[in-house]
């Protein structure tokens, strides 16, 4: 994966103005200007705290924000919530790991699906379809609460699929994963995103992953964005590394 | 008449301040939705009423007898339910604590029988008369005991090493446990002091209303509507909001009819409920806003 | 859940209903239990509709059972108007408040709505009696089909038990439509669901609207059977928590859990009532008992806990295929 | 939707749920008619409220009725059935209105040739449109009027009616203080929430307040114990000086209020309550003796001269206060059994058509009433109906009106 594919932004997919977010007195988030073009992979990074997940929540309409506005394909969509985004094609998985812990993986996938038919014959197709492509074909029966976490994951990215998005926050996705596991769950995305042209936002805290995986990085600290370029020249920025590592882990790095 | 009215809203009020007070532990504190909170406070009346019949003895006096029983009663709730119950979730909670409820009111119709019971003391009906306003000696004392009742439950949470951890678990959980907290004893212990509290309400209304197996349900409502007013967690704001409540009861009656006394209370409850679920005090309950 | 699972289960629920029907047809007695138990079954149909398959706790089934039964009997003294269009505008009107208690009070996470709807209900009681409806009498006009009025329960209970397999038979197509996906999405995981594309605010709504037809529709059916109408019975706290306490008993979130929780609670009920008469309450305590246990272990209801002691039971006795442990106890979502 | 599979298990659910049913129908199906030879006992209903908010009148009924009849049965039983023994079918009418129903359902079910109950207005009215569809004679005392205003033949009333009742007691008070020079000027309304407290405020405001001149200073409905103070209450009284309180809330709103007169040093207005409830002994324990003394309670029946001999009879029975509810099912009893005695026969039809022509004078089949006779109209309600005044006096009953049969003069507290 070279770079020079991350920087070649042909269409703008998703552009957040200025957007912010207010808690009363305290500011989450400050001012955030980013755009993505279509099909690029970016890596969201930030210590804890750092407002990561608020900007996300932002986004995907789990929350108003207070300023600014967030464009899809062009059209503004700031506030919208999360089912009306999802129709739109912006998705996102869940950091709950198995939130549909009744339902079978076939069922839980076809409720992607779901959002464009109301057939649910033609949503267990898709769901059927987006299980292969996730090789997940022969747990289709299988309740949700018997599969492993990497398969549970699996099935997060299978909904997400069935539901045709273009623009995708995978929210801490990684978390709990061997280094194994995470390599190999990491291909099956890239794969997968290659194939759909999905323009992939990745939050995390590993860097590492990200990295293996991310062309561009955007990272914030105290709610605001502190970089936001090619991955290996953000990786060696002093401001992100003042805001990991801490001011003087500097003159080793 | 109005200064009566208002005085009559501080005394009435009180007693509901420490029925929400009980509530606001559980529900505040440890998050623990109790439905049988108000039934608890009926078994407390049921238990003053016992202790009276036994005795003769004045019922304030037997307060601490009241609400040592409760204390125990809570704990042994605790150790047999609540403590399953605290991480299957808020759905749980309210079916098993209404499941409670209604086993305590039909054990009370089997023992105590249908008909209404009061206790006979001098206090409930004397009162002491100040330029022209009466003021009940049994809610005097009532008054005297809710203020005691708060500022115990104020010294216990902020000032002894017991309310440190409670306060550390309510605000989060998970962390309280890395910090060596023995979080299921810490719920034990905060559930005795919510239904120890029952016990104090219990014991005061006794002395001057008469309990029966159907009382408990007009408590059902108003448990919940001095702590969700008063603000989640907030000690000051449930206090506040009892004595509102009661303001409320009393002036609903005084102007416009005895008869909607509790409809008024329920319909501010409804309506605050909408405007804002966080209560006066409370800070945001749910950040996350699903819409339409 | 595959399509034909649900259809045979309401077949299961039919069948059922027919066992009942023919017990009504033994004595009056009987028959009028039966007819309440078929009443109680449509009211439970209702209520897991709305909190055993969508997932919102609510309290306040009783408002919409009494507004109707309320409406149908003043109806009936004042206008002298036929039953059939007194619940016919009860189910309207009830409706009408659905909507304006579900688009209030739905936004509210699920303890603010369990008890803003527990509050409904006592508010209109009290307004009620503030009107002064303190006791309606349904006129008697002796045998006349035309004002639902017969002399035997039994025709009751053929309405009753007729709504309620027709409740099944929804119930059953609504798990293989997309709102019935919906409904278990959003039970299960109301913030996922969302994020997975489900219009939660407006799915829930649907659940309680079709939760209060049911409740209207077994409110306007008790109505006939009861002789007058009070608000205490009407609004009270107890006929929410009824219709909560047959479905938990029989199985929330199943086709057959409002069936099976009546069968079992109205019979039994009526049982501890007459043989243990001079234990007022005795019954009530015996449910309670019961639903605190439910509670506990498994949303399913009373019927799975069955199953398992039957296997652990079967295990013990030496049988051959020793079967997979019982499914773990499964932690609620957020 | 949850997959766990249970395909093998559901015929062990339908063998389950089909179990229970056919228990219930074993339980309560046993309707073997058991057709009555000479000898044979005939078997009377009573159902009545043991448990619930009324529990007290049912127990007072099932001794009123008992006592009589043991009393026939020892006398021979019916002669004009070979001496045929009375058999008293019991049941509880239940703590709310659906129980009662079932109850009543239950007595019609053991073929009883005639039925007694309620004693309670709206279970009664359930339980005559029982008996009239299962066309069994049923004898009640409740007053509400639509029990006898719905065309039925089957149902009988020995009380007067709500409407009627009221008048009849406000022409009583009125009566009464004329003649000890008292003129009733200001009366306040305070009533509960139970249909016979609306009915009687209904009927005093729309018509008797005018016509006997009393002048409505205060009307407050108060909801079944909903009073959590009733310092309100009383402070209105006080500004608006009645000298009367009439039809009076449930007992625990009472028992607040007369608390709260105490506390606040006002003397007493005495109640006019309508209702026998209010003449048994958990109306004594609930206000106590000075809470109670100078209460009137107007009822249907009570103990009045030449009555001594059944009072005494319900005292060795266990109960200080025999009122209106020992007297009437005792008289209900006898009145059947003259029913009986004249059809001569156990047919409900010809038992119900002796009932509807009973002209009955003195005797114990007459004695709760005062005019001593009993004759039904067409409508089945009784045709000399007449209310009866009780005044608390010291800690006891007296039925102070109709001053013919009074037992002691009313006493007046405060100067009308």
């Amino acid at each position: 994966m070279t770079t020079a594919e991350a920087t070649t932004a042909t269409a703008t997919v998703l552009e957040l103005r200025g957007l912010g977010k207010r808690f009363g007195g305290l500011r989450a988030v400050r001012d955030v200007d980013v755009t993505l073009g279509q099909g690029e992979r970016v890596g969201l990074l930030g210590p804890n705290g750092a407002g990561k997940t608020t900007l996300v929540n932002c986004v995907c309409g789990d929350l108003k924000p207070s300023d600014g506005d967030v464009l899809l394909g062009g059209e503004t969509v700031t506030g919208l919530p999360p089912h009306r985004l999802f129709g739109r094609g912006l998705a996102r998985t869940y950091q709950v790991v198995n939130p549909f812990p009744a339902l079978t993986a076939l069922e839980s996938t076809s409720l992607g699906a779901l959002a464009h038919t109301r057939s649910v014959r033609e949503a267990e197709e898709a769901g059927d379809e987006a299980l292969r492509e996730l090789g997940l074909r022969d747990k289709r029966d299988v309740p949700m609460r018997q599969l492993n976490i990497v398969e549970m994951k699996e099935v997060e990215l299978a909904r997400i699929f069935a539901g045709r998005p273009s623009v995708v926050f995978l929210d801490e996705l990684l978390a709990g994963l061997r280094p194994s596991e995470m390599s190999a769950l990491l291909d099956v995305i890239s794969d997968v995103a290659g194939r759909q042209g999905w323009t992939v936002v990745m939050i995390e805290h590993l860097i590492g992953a990200v990295m293996h995986f991310c062309g561009r990085l955007v990272v914030m600290n105290e709610g605001q964005v502190i970089a936001d370029g090619p991955a290996e020249q953000v990786a060696r920025d002093d401001a992100v590394i003042d805001a990991y590592l801490g001011p003087k882990w500097r003159q080793h790095a | 008449m109005l200064v009566q009215a208002l005085i009559n809203g501080v005394l009435v009020g009180a007693v509901w301040a420490v029925l929400g007070l009980g509530k606001q532990i559980v529900l505040g504190v440890i998050h623990f939705v109790n439905f049988a909170h108000g039934h608890l406070v009926m078994l407390a009346m049921y238990l003053g009423l016992l202790y009276w019949t036994i005795t003769h003895a004045d019922p304030f006096l037997l307060l601490p007898l009241v609400v040592v029983s409760l204390a125990l009663i809570g704990w042994v709730l605790d150790r047999v339910m609540v403590r399953r119950l605290v991480d299957l979730g808020d759905r749980s909670q309210m079916i098993a604590t209404l499941a409670l409820a209604l086993i305590i009111e039909n054990a009370a119709l089997l023992i105590a029988g249908p008909e209404p019971r009061s206790v006979r003391s001098w206090a409930s009906s004397s009162a002491l008369e100040i330029g022209g306003v009466f003021l009940n000696w049994a809610q005097l004392i009532g008054l005297g005991i809710a203020v005691i009742a708060f500022v115990g439950t104020w010294w216990l949470l902020n000032r002894t090493p017991l309310g440190a951890m409670i306060r550390a678990t309510s605000q989060n959980r998970e962390s309280a446990q890395y910090m060596g907290i023995d979080i299921s004893r810490v719920y034990g212990y905060a559930f005795a002091l919510s239904v120890s509290l029952a016990g104090v309400v219990g014991a005061i209304l006794i002395v001057s209303t008469p309990v029966g197996p159907q009382s408990a349900w007009s408590f059902l409502v108003l448990m919940f509507v001095v702590p969700v007013l008063g603000g989640l967690g907030s000690i000051g704001g449930t206090a506040l909001a009892g004595v509102i409540v009661g303001m409320l009861q009393v002036l609903s009656t005084e102007y416009l009819d005895i008869q909607l006394q509790n409809a008024v209370v329920y319909a501010a409850f409804l309506a605050f409920l909408l405007v804002r679920p966080q209560g006066i005090f409370g800070r945001s309950t749910d950040q996350y806003r699903v819409s339409v | 859940m595959t399509g034909t699972g649900s259809y045979r289960a309401a077949l299961v629920g039919c069948a059922l209903l027919c066992l009942g029907g023919l017990i009504a047809t033994t004595s009056e007695t009987n028959a009028r239990m039966a007819a309440m138990a078929a009443v109680w079954g449509l009211m439970a149909a209702g209520w897991n509709i709305v909190s055993g398959y969508a997932g919102p706790l609510s309290l306040g089934q009783a408002a919409f059972f009494g507004l109707t039964w309320f409406l149908s009997t003043l109806l009936f003294i004042e206008y002298d108007l036929t039953p059939y269009l007194g619940i016919a505008i009860g189910v309207v009107a009830s409706l009408l408040l659905a909507v304006v208690i579900g688009l209030a009070t739905l936004r509210l996470s699920g303890l603010y709505f369990a008890l803003a709807t527990l509050t409904i209900p006592l508010i209109m009681g009290t307004l009620t009696r503030y009107f002064d409806w303190f006791e309606l009498t349904r006129p008697y006009v002796g045998e006349s089909a035309r004002h639902f009025q017969f002399n035997s329960s039994l025709p009751y209970y053929v309405t009753a038990a007729v709504l309620l397999a027709a409740a099944l038979f929804f119930t059953a197509y609504l798990q293989r439509t997309r709102m019935g996906r919906y409904f278990v999405a959003i039970r299960e995981n109301e913030r996922a669901a969302e994020a997975s594309g489900i219009p939660t605010l407006r799915y829930k709504l649907y659940a309680f609207l079709i939760a209060a037809v049911m409740a209207s529709l077994a409110g306007g059916i008790y109505g006939q059977i009861a002789f007058v109408f009070t608000p205490e019975d009407a609004y009270s706290p107890v006929t929410s928590i009824q219709a909560l306490l047959i479905v938990l008993i029989g199985g929330a979130g199943t086709v057959l859990g409002p069936v099976i929780g009546a069968a079992l609670v109205i019979p039994a009920g009526q049982l501890t009532a007459e043989h243990f008469s001079h234990l007022p309450g005795l019954d009530h305590l015996a449910y309670a008992v019961v639903l605190l246990i439910v509670a506990f272990f498994s949303r399913e209801g009373l019927y799975p806990l069955l199953a398992r002691g039957t296997e652990r039971l079967g295990q013990l006795l030496g049988r051959r295929r020793p079967r997979a442990p019982a499914a773990v106890v499964r932690k609620e979502g957020p | 939707m949850s997959r766990k599979r249970f395909p093998k298990t559901l015929p062990v659910l339908t063998v389950l749920v089909a179990a229970v049913l056919a228990l219930a129908v074993a339980a309560c199906g046993d309707d073997g008619a058991s057709a009555g030879g000479g000898s044979d006992p005939v078997k009377i209903g009573l159902v009545v409220h043991k448990t619930g908010p009324y529990a007290d009148t049912g127990r007072m009924s099932s001794i009123g009725a008992r006592l009589a009849v043991d009393e026939i049965n020892a006398a021979g039983g019916i002669k004009s059935l070979g001496g045929a023994k009375i058999e008293l079918v019991e049941e509880d009418a239940g703590p709310q209105l659906e129980r009662a129903a079932t109850a009543i359902n239950r007595a019609l079910g053991e073929d009883i040739v005639a039925g007694i109950g309620t004693g309670i207005s709206s279970s009664t009215v359930a339980g005559t449109e029982l008996a009239e569809r299962r066309q069994i004679p049923w004898i009640t005392v409740s007053f509400d009027d639509t029990i006898t205003d719905r065309g039925f033949k089957f149902v009988f009333a020995t009380s007067p009616k709500t409407s009627e009742f009221t008048n009849l007691w406000a022409q009583a008070i009125s009566e009464l203080s004329a003649s000890d020079g008292k003129k009733i000027t200001r009366v306040a309304i305070i009533q509960g929430t139970n249909i016979v407290a609306v009915n009687a405020a209904k009927a005093i405001r729309e018509q008797y307040a005018k016509k006997y001149g009393w002048q409505i200073v205060l009307d407050q409905t108060i909801e079944d114990g909903t009073l959590s103070d009733a310092t309100s209450i009383v402070n209105k009284i006080r500004s608006t000086q009645p000298q009367l309180l009439l039809v009076g809330p449930t007992l625990p709103d009472m028992q607040k209020i007369a608390r709260k007169e105490v506390e606040l040093g006002l003397e007493p207005v005495p109640w006019v309550l309508s209702g026998a409830p209010y003449l048994s002994g958990a109306f004594l324990d609930a206000l106590g003796e000075e809470g109670v003394n100078g209460t009137f309670a107007v009822a249907a029946s009570a103990v009045f001269k030449g009555q001594e001999d059944v009072a005494a009879k319900v005292r060795d029975k266990g109960d200080q206060f025999p009122q209106q509810y020992h007297l009437v099912e005792y008289s209900h009893v006898y009145l059947l059994k003259e029913a009986i005695e004249r059809a001569k026969s156990r047919e409900p039809q010809e038992i119900r058509d002796a009932l509807a022509k009973l002209d009955v004078k003195g005797g114990p089949a007459t004695q709760a009433w005062p005019s001593g006779r009993v004759r039904f109209d067409e409508t089945g309600r009784a045709i000399d109906r007449t209310a009866v005044v009780v005044q608390w006096q010291d800690g006891k009953t007296q039925t102070v009106f109709p001053l013919d049969m009074a037992e002691q003069p009313a006493i007046w507290p405060n100067e009308a």
